[in-house]
């Protein structure tokens, strides 16, 4: 299984991303995306600021992306996480997940996401629509509710 | 020991990182966040809820009773909202 | 919420359609994409034949769409879906949900997928490698268990 | 009555589709089924397995015991293979 993982402020191209990992893999039957977008939550924001910890930011999904492969049989990984000021409407984070098969594919990328998640080191400040800098978003409960569904006993 | 702060304990504290000769009774995270609490108004500020701080030992995220060991970075931030 | 499906022989473009969802809609979060590609079967198949009921088969999917739309909080589903005699690597299907949240996304492109599988009227027979037609494609338990596990009682 | 066949049905029996004039006691599809089963040896093959043929009333699937009323067309195929 190939794994790809990218940090970097610059926008990414989901379908090259694909192309990528699918060109020539006739065993491959199913490609699920997942791709975040920065919300403007009804106006309110100008920008999502993302700062991360360089180093254990790559290390952290690239453990994530290994046990996915553990998991579920995958032909590929791909996870791309942005950093940087993000205005309403930027990508922020793309997951593809191939395999021969469905299921896996869609667990693989409901899993990776749900521990990006949880356990990259990235943090959210919102900056507000009249110019000023607003709060640190706020780790939400339901996503650990999330990433702990995946935990064997 | 090289500290590296994050997001809103960065913000609170006032730098990203700093070098700290740490003394040899801080061995778990627990004990660093107990030991840096007491290093000004700042660090009191940026660690006034321990419970809800990650620790990162050499990039790699630790509970807050994990041995330090020789570590060559520790890093402090709230909960992550990467994704 | 918008939907859009259709049945065509034509390739189809997943960013364009993702595009088409996205663009000046700054309240929208996450996009799921799940395509279906055409295996070769390790070098057994020289291409899948899709047969299709015209009519049933685009009202078949805009009920599926329409049911996922009352389940889950979307702002919008394309559903595309190939017909014809298609090569090992062509695409097939492809689903494409939008949210604000992940999870309402990644579910309802899991539904629509199962649901196609086991709703939609399509049959996929077999050509061989070595040119000759080979045995329509038998529907297996497997897809209808997935599908199952969506219904309330 | 226009009658629709699909997949390895319509292969069975030769054609995709045929208009039937139904007598007045084929009133569900398992009537419909067991009446076309007696019309020839292609009709017998397409369906010698009838429990498994799926069945479309008017483009919309029904069960084997439904009314079938004043339907225009009524559709018979194996199960889909779609996705």
């Amino acid at each position: 299984m190939s794994i790809t993982v990218r940090i970097q402020p610059d926008d990414f191209d989901p379908a090259a991303e694909v192309a990528q990992l699918t060109e020539g893999r006739p065993e491959i039957g199913a490609v699920v995306t997942f791709t975040g977008l920065c919300r403007d939550e009804e106006g309110r924001l100008a920008a999502l600021e993302l700062e991360h910890y360089p180093g254990m930011a790559e290390a952290e999904i690239l453990r994530i992306a290994e046990e996915a492969g553990t998991r579920w049989p995958l032909e590929g990984i791909t996870v791309i996480h942005r950093h940087g000021k993000l205005a309403p409407g930027a990508n922020i984070v793309l997951v593809i997940t191939t395999s021969s098969h469905r299921t896996a594919a869609f667990e693989a990328a409901e899993f990776l996401m749900d521990y990006l998640k949880t356990r990259a080191p990235f943090w959210k400040k919102e900056w507000l629509a009249d110019g000023t800098s607003g709060e640190w978003v706020e780790a939400r409960d339901h996503d650990d509710t999330a990433a702990e569904r995946w935990q064997t006993a | 020991m090289k500290i590296l702060y994050f997001a809103w304990v960065r913000e609170r504290i006032g730098m990203p990182e700093e070098e700290i000769a740490l003394p040899a009774e801080v061995s778990t995270p627990a004990d660093l966040l107990a030991f840096l609490s007491k290093r000004g108004p700042e660090y009191e500020s940026a660690f006034e809820r321990p419970e809800i701080i990650r620790v990162a030992v050499d990039q790699t995220h630790v509970d807050h009773d994990m041995p330090i060991g020789d570590a060559r970075e520790i890093a402090l931030f709230p909960p992550m909202t990467g994704g």
